[in-house]
């Protein structure tokens, strides 16, 4: 595991004298031992697309089985399996991580900073996260996948009911996963408080690093609760506890309330990273700055504390007592009111603007639009009364698709072909992108649109066929085609990536600020420098980066002061001292899951991962702050910050 | 959630108050073995309904002399204090409403 | 964008507007007083949404055309960070709009949740019996069982549903009920959770086992209402149906006649019905009870559930198997042809899982046995009038 | 190294605190699915009726001096006292340990006297809460432990007394999260079979 090294080193360097630091360089071994959070961030992108992917496969399984009634595609076994984990690969292994891989990317940009505050423990969160998805996933081989739901409900979890290894799979991956969400969380928690260029008050930071901070904190607080619902599965499944076990007195509903308790924060979770995505580029494409900026960041505080107190309206037919029903109805329908702020505040921020409507702001109001109808029929499920009727129905499938599709992945893809240019240092094809957008609007509002219809008309979710009569027919045909129209817009997403990586081969990067943009990230170089900035700017305002080169004459007319090439950063400096790659990170890992294959398998497994879990963490601790052998560059006084600014946990 | 407020984020005095010497830890111990035994008093003593406030407030007023005296909390930084203090209000918040749904209050 | 929102909204609109025909199991067609509450306190609410929905889509399509940068020009457009005034009273509208919803939404939930007290006259066993409507709803994988206590439930202990005193009547699939009544249901469960779910005469309730919940029905004419089990309950949810039959008060009478004749074994004459009563107490009684025939204690212990459905009454009712299937033809004959399928081989006609002591497993019975054991079936209970056998039938 | 933050605070002792914050949550669900449990005994014994009240005195003492000792090993290597560091690191281990055997002890009553991990919700949660709150001080003990091999490396000076500040943190919340338990789930009465 260890480089051998010629040179010497000293004591102090290499303390026990065998844990040194892999050396940087290129190839896949800078790939797996990086401690960059834009590689990691890049990782986190590819494999949440990946994923996401798989996920979409799934979905259009599902639909295929649902096309016509008495459908045979799958059958009820597989189709159980093929729906939970749509589901869990959707939420934990595509949107959440995608949603990391903005933060891990533009957080330490944004705040003009030149990593997190935790280098290798950002590595090590990915790659616990790749080893969590990895993990749940390879239940398809061993065993089958989990049936039980995303949801898992209990007792219909227990090893009675899901006597398959599927649910100790997925109570296990998902603890993984978890650890890795916290980790991050934790790490970009202190990023955000602690590394912010001079100048950069809360105030000051971009929407989207707000929105992202809110998130950071949510999952601070929301991953040990699913973290607890989780243990107790576990426990119950791999050594017989009674959590869940009503003939001793247990109460089903425990299960819900902890999973919903971490649940609705994590709808909160998915979605406000997207609202910090398209509050970034509506102003630019609208060429006017947000509107109500303290309304904006505040109202996703708001969402974000309000978030904690609405869970049991995923419960308001489970049997919960009618004064419980009336409080969490009330909370539900005012939590509508900070998110209609926002929709309202973006509209005004087009609003006399001159607007530009390139594919990411297509993406964006992509978001608003279908968002708002994913938050309107939300406030009728807030009617309990008439949740009673809604829920468990594709009506509710509706809804959250025009949630999490309508305002998380449109954000998500926004995003995409906004820092595409920042990431990748060239655009992504803008017809293709048009395109692209287009097909996944109309094959989005064909899926989920009639799945209100089918909601009302009475179709249970959940089940893998519905026989002929009950007028279910015509909608699922149409959403199925739907379905496929998705997915090839998906694949235009992809062929968009192959031809554009295609045409700039061999091309100089394409200028550093390709759509007049407004904050800190676009000051470094496009593609990023592997040291972010070459001197850490100082921040006068919000938006400083677009009041750099906008400046207002006498009569109040913006123009030029100066151009973005003046403006940005070169990218040049030399010698500047970054944190140096690890392997345990990645060590570590590995360790998990083998730990919860040892769980579920043969205990005698988790010997080896128990060893390189313990191995790992203490060749961390021992392992020397800095790659002793590494290029060490004149410590001018900005590489000092550096140093010091990335601590060696 | 708290950390929104503006005032403090930039140039947090960097407060170094001495810290209590050792022999006034070691009076803040006796205090809490003081209460400890209090409590466990309360086990061999019947004092009725009073009880169970009685055990809360010593219980809150020991959490609260470890939090603020040995983890420093009182000389140290208010971030610090305010993540602890948005941890320890929300747990109680939300598990509050948890246990009154399931009518674990009237239950007795 | 335009038109493809004007097409899909004109599809919504119509949908919402009841023009479906066959949707057995629409929400927005109340049969009862209960489910138009509910439809009631929705449709403003579905308006208030359409209002709000084409006010934010009518900005985007302004924004689209009004203030598209169409010159690729420098100029900057007036810049506005924002406008508190504006920004407070776009808070306070959506914030009062949703007040006023709340007040509605709560008078709806309490009239959820209020019960009437309306005791009806029934005759039992030659008894007049005041009877407080009330039935016992119990979920189990997967399939739904009915059980009526004519002397009340106050002396029932339903906190574990697998084990129940005996009740006066016990069907499955399908809860007969009174019309112009209140039906006050307690729902629970003996494995995992359901959800009892007749959309035309209320929202659903979760059946939890371990759990006792209040519910209540109530129609407005005699019909066939259908249901769903909404709760993801596990391998064959989707295969867990139920209806409401509503009947006027006099036919309600005449089944509750009907059901409290227990089955003996003298009144059997024919040879093939003999023999088959015979493969009955031999395979089907482990599970099945049939009134006069076995005891309604303690049997399906074989199941998970402890339960199978009770057959007392099998041909009174129109489906079976969780109510997938229709045990008559629309002109009133019985599809003898899917019963013995089904007594052939449960777990090809629907996924159980018989292995895992859930379900109804495959007998290996021989054909003759089939048939006689379906000619056993047939002569229990009396067969429903054929305004209730077509009004089962869906397509 | 802390001044170089946007705060002034260090990034481990502020990473300290958040994990904290967010361990709250953990234990707040525990305790509360505890009290959710504490009537569902089954046929098994009631946790009024196995509790040894005078024996989780002693040890929940035990604990709660450990937290003075812990603070006294954090002033000695502040003062660059590195000897009573070294002496208090180690008391504080030695203490926590103690603490540990006594639930082993506990546990093994229990289990004697029929209450078993699957006895009963009860037992399932009582044993997951404490078992919990004894793998954290257990993971103490093993931080403190690796904090005295480093202190006898000559690796552990005043200059990175922050790392047993850190530590300290970790060990004073665990203690904390005691006092609720003991409070809570011991001395609160408890209800009999």
């Amino acid at each position: 595991m260890t480089d051998t090294i010629s040179e010497e080193v000293t004591e102090e360097q290499r303390p026990l004298g065998v844990y040194t630091r892999p050396k940087g360089g290129n190839g896949w071994r800078d790939w797996i031992t990086t401690v960059d959070h834009k590689k990691i961030g890049i990782l986190y992108g590819a494999a949440a697309l990946f994923f996401f992917i798989i996920g979409g496969i799934e979905a259009l399984l599902i639909r295929l089985q649902l096309a016509t009634p008495n459908g045979t595609v799958l059958g009820a076994d597989m189709y159980n399996q093929v729906f939970t984990m749509h589901g869990v690969t959707m939420i934990f292994l595509a949107a959440m991580p995608l949603a990391a891989a903005f933060a891990n990317y533009l957080i330490p940009l944004q705040i003009g900073a030149r990593d997190v505050a935790f280098p290798r423990l950002n590595a090590m969160s990915f790659w616990v996260f790749l080893a969590g998805g990895i993990f749940i996933n390879l239940s398809w081989l061993l065993g089958g996948a989990p049936d039980g739901g995303w949801f898992g409900y209990a007792p219909n979890t227990g090893v009675i009911f899901s006597p398959s290894v599927g649910m100790d799979f997925y109570a296990i991956g998902l603890q993984i996963t978890g650890i890795a969400s916290l980790v991050s969380a934790i790490n970009l928690t202190v990023t955000v408080l602690n590394m912010r260029a001079p100048g950069m008050t809360l105030f000051k930071m971009p929407v989207l690093t707000w929105m992202l901070f809110v998130v950071q904190l949510l999952l601070v607080f929301a991953m040990p609760v699913i973290a607890v619902a989780l243990f107790l599965l576990m426990f119950s499944r791999q050594f017989g506890a009674n959590f869940f076990n009503t003939e001793m007195g247990a109460d089903p509903l425990l299960w819900q309330h902890l999973f919903w308790i971490f649940g609705h924060p994590e709808v909160y979770i998915l979605v406000l990273p997207s609202f910090g995505i398209i509050s970034e580029v509506i102003p630019t494409f609208s060429r006017k700055p947000i509107f109500g900026y303290d309304f904006m960041v505040f109202s996703g505080i708001a969402i974000g504390f309000m978030g904690w107190g609405v869970w049991a309206h995923h419960m308001f037919v489970s049997g919960i007592g009618p004064l419980s029903v009336a409080a969490f109805s009330l909370s539900t329908m005012f939590i509508a009111v900070p998110t209609g702020v926002k929709i309202l505040n973006w509209i005004a921020t087009m609003w006399g603007g001159r607007v530009k409507f390139s594919s990411p702001m297509l993406f964006s109001v992509g978001v608003i639009s279908m968002f708002t109808i994913g938050g309107l029929s939300g406030v009728t499920h807030a009617l309990s009364p008439a949740d009673t009727q809604q829920t468990d129905t594709y009506y509710i499938v509706a809804h959250f698709h025009y949630v999490i599709f309508g305002g998380i992945i449109f954000g998500l893809f926004a995003g995409l072909y906004f820092w595409w240019p920042k990431v990748f240092g060239h655009m992504l094809d803008e017809k293709m992108g048009k395109i692209n957008f287009w097909v996944m609007l109309v094959g989005f509002n064909m899926t989920f649109g009639p799945m209100h219809v089918l909601g009302l008309q009475g179709m249970s979710r959940r089940i893998d066929t519905y026989s002929p009569g009950f007028g279910f027919e015509a909608w699922n045909m149409v959403a199925t085609i739907g379905s496929f129209i998705i997915a090839l817009s998906v694949l235009i997403f992809l062929i968009n990536v192959v031809t554009s990586v295609k045409k700039a081969r061999g091309k100089p990067p394409c200028g550093p600020d390709p759509w007049d943009a407004r904050s800190l990230e676009w000051m470094t170089p496009n593609p990023t420098p592997e040291h972010n900035f070459d001197e850490i700017p100082t921040v006068e305002s919000l938006d400083e980066f677009w009041h750099r080169k906008w400046g207002t004459d006498d009569e109040g007319q913006i123009v030029r002061v100066a151009t973005a090439e003046e403006v940005c950063q070169k990218g040049t400096a030399t010698g500047v001292h970054l944190p140096s790659p690890s392997y345990w990170p990645l060590i570590f890992a590995i360790g998990l899951p083998l730990l919860g294959l040892g769980l579920i398998f043969n205990l005698w497994l988790t010997l080896p991962g128990g060893i390189l879990i313990v191995t790992a963490l203490y060749a961390w601790i021992f392992e020397p702050v800095d790659d002793p052998d590494g290029p060490h560059g004149d410590h001018h006084e900005v590489n000092e910050e550096i140093s010091e600014g990335a601590s060696d946990v | 959630m708290d950390t929104s407020e503006t005032t403090t984020d930039v140039e947090e005095e960097h407060e170094h108050h001495e810290h209590p010497s050792d022999g006034k830890y070691m009076q803040i111990a006796l205090i809490l073995a003081i209460i400890t035994a209090a409590e466990v008093a309360t086990y061999f003593v019947h004092i009725g309904d009073a009880l169970i406030p009685t055990l809360m407030v010593m219980m809150v007023v020991k959490f609260w002399i470890v939090a603020a005296w040995f983890m420093h909390l009182r000389f140290d930084s208010k971030m610090f204090t305010r993540f602890f203090v948005s941890g320890i209000v929300l747990a109680i918040s939300v598990y509050f409403i948890f246990l009154t749904v399931f009518e674990f209050w009237t239950e007795g | 964008m335009k038109k493809v929102w004007l097409v899909f909204t004109a599809a919504v609109l119509l949908a919402l507007s009841g023009c479906a025909a066959d949707a057995e199991l629409d929400t927005l067609q109340p049969q009862g007083p209960t489910a138009r509450d509910i439809d009631n306190l929705l449709d403003p609410v579905l308006i208030i949404a359409y209002v709000v929905f084409f006010l934010v889509f009518g900005a985007t399509v302004i924004i689209w055309w009004k203030f598209r940068d169409r010159h690729e020009d420098e100029k900057f457009p007036k810049q506005i960070h924002g406008n508190t005034k504006l920004e407070v009273l776009w808070t306070i509208i959506p914030t009062l709009i949703l007040a006023g919803v709340s007040v509605f939404t709560l008078i709806t939930l309490s009239s959820l949740n209020s019960r009437e007290t309306n005791e009806i006259t029934l005759q039992v066993e030659n008894e007049s019996v005041a009877w407080e409507p009330e039935v016992v709803v119990i979920g189990q994988q997967w399939w739904w069982e009915f059980r009526y206590y004519f002397d009340g439930l106050d002396g029932v202990d339903l906190s574990d549903a697998r084990n129940l005193p005996p009740a006066d009547i016990v069907t499955a699939g399908q809860l007969v009920m009174p019309i112009g009544q209140e039906i006050e249901l307690s729902v629970t469960s003996r494995d995992v959770i359901h959800s009892f779910w007749i959309p035309a005469l209320n929202g659903k309730r979760d059946a939890a086992p371990g759990r006792v919940h209040p519910w209540k029905l109530e129609a407005d004419e005699p019909g066939v209402y259908f249901g769903q089990c909404t709760e993801f309950c596990g391998l064959s949810h989707s295969r867990m149906r139920m209806q409401a039959i509503a009947l006027e008060p006099e036919d309600f009478q005449t089944w509750v006649d009907q059901q409290l004749v227990d089955q003996t074994a003298d009144q059997i004459t024919d040879e093939a019905v003999a023999r088959g009563l015979t493969v009955f107490e031999n395979q089907c009684a482990r599970c099945h009870v049939v009134n006069g025939v076995n005891e309604d204690t303690s049997i399906g212990a074989d199941l998970v559930s402890n339960a199978a459905p009770n057959l007392t009454h099998f041909m009174s009712r129109t489906t079976y198997a969780g109510g997938i299937f229709n045990l008559y033809e629309p002109d009133g004959t019985v599809d003898r042809t899917q019963l013995e399928a089904w007594i052939r081989n449960a777990p090809a006609e629907k996924p159980a899982y018989a292995q895992g002591r859930r379900g109804m497993p495959a007998l290996g019975l021989s054909e003759d046995e089939i048939d006689d054991v379906v000619d056993y079936l047939q002569t229990l209970g009396t067969p429903p009038s054929s305004f209730i056998i077509q009004a089962t039938e869906v397509d | 190294m802390s001044e170089e933050t946007t705060t002034g605070l260090s990034h481990n002792k502020l990473a300290m605190w958040v994990f904290l914050g967010s361990e709250c949550l953990l234990f707040g669900a525990l305790i509360s699915t505890y009290l959710l449990y504490r009537n569902k005994f089954y046929d098994g014994p009631a946790p009024g009726d196995i509790f040894d009240i005078p024996f989780t005195s002693v040890s929940s003492f035990v604990l709660l001096m450990s937290s003075l000792t812990m603070v006294l090993a954090l002033a000695a290597i502040q003062r660059g006292d590195i000897r009573n560091n070294r002496l208090w690191l180690l008391t504080t281990a030695l203490l926590g340990a103690v603490f540990i055997g006594g639930q082993v002890y506990e546990f093994t009553t229990f289990i004697r006297e029929g209450l078993g991990y699957t006895t009963s919700p009860f037992s399932s949660a009582f044993f997951t809460l404490t078992g919990f709150h004894g793998v954290h001080v257990s993971l103490g003990i093993v931080m403190l432990m690796s904090l005295l091999i480093s202190s006898y490396r000559g690796k552990l000076t005043q200059k990175n007394s922050e790392t047993v500040e850190i530590i300290g943190l970790y060990w004073h919340f665990v203690d904390v999260v005691w006092i609720i338990i003991f409070t809570v789930i011991y001395l609160v009465p408890n209800p009999t079979s």
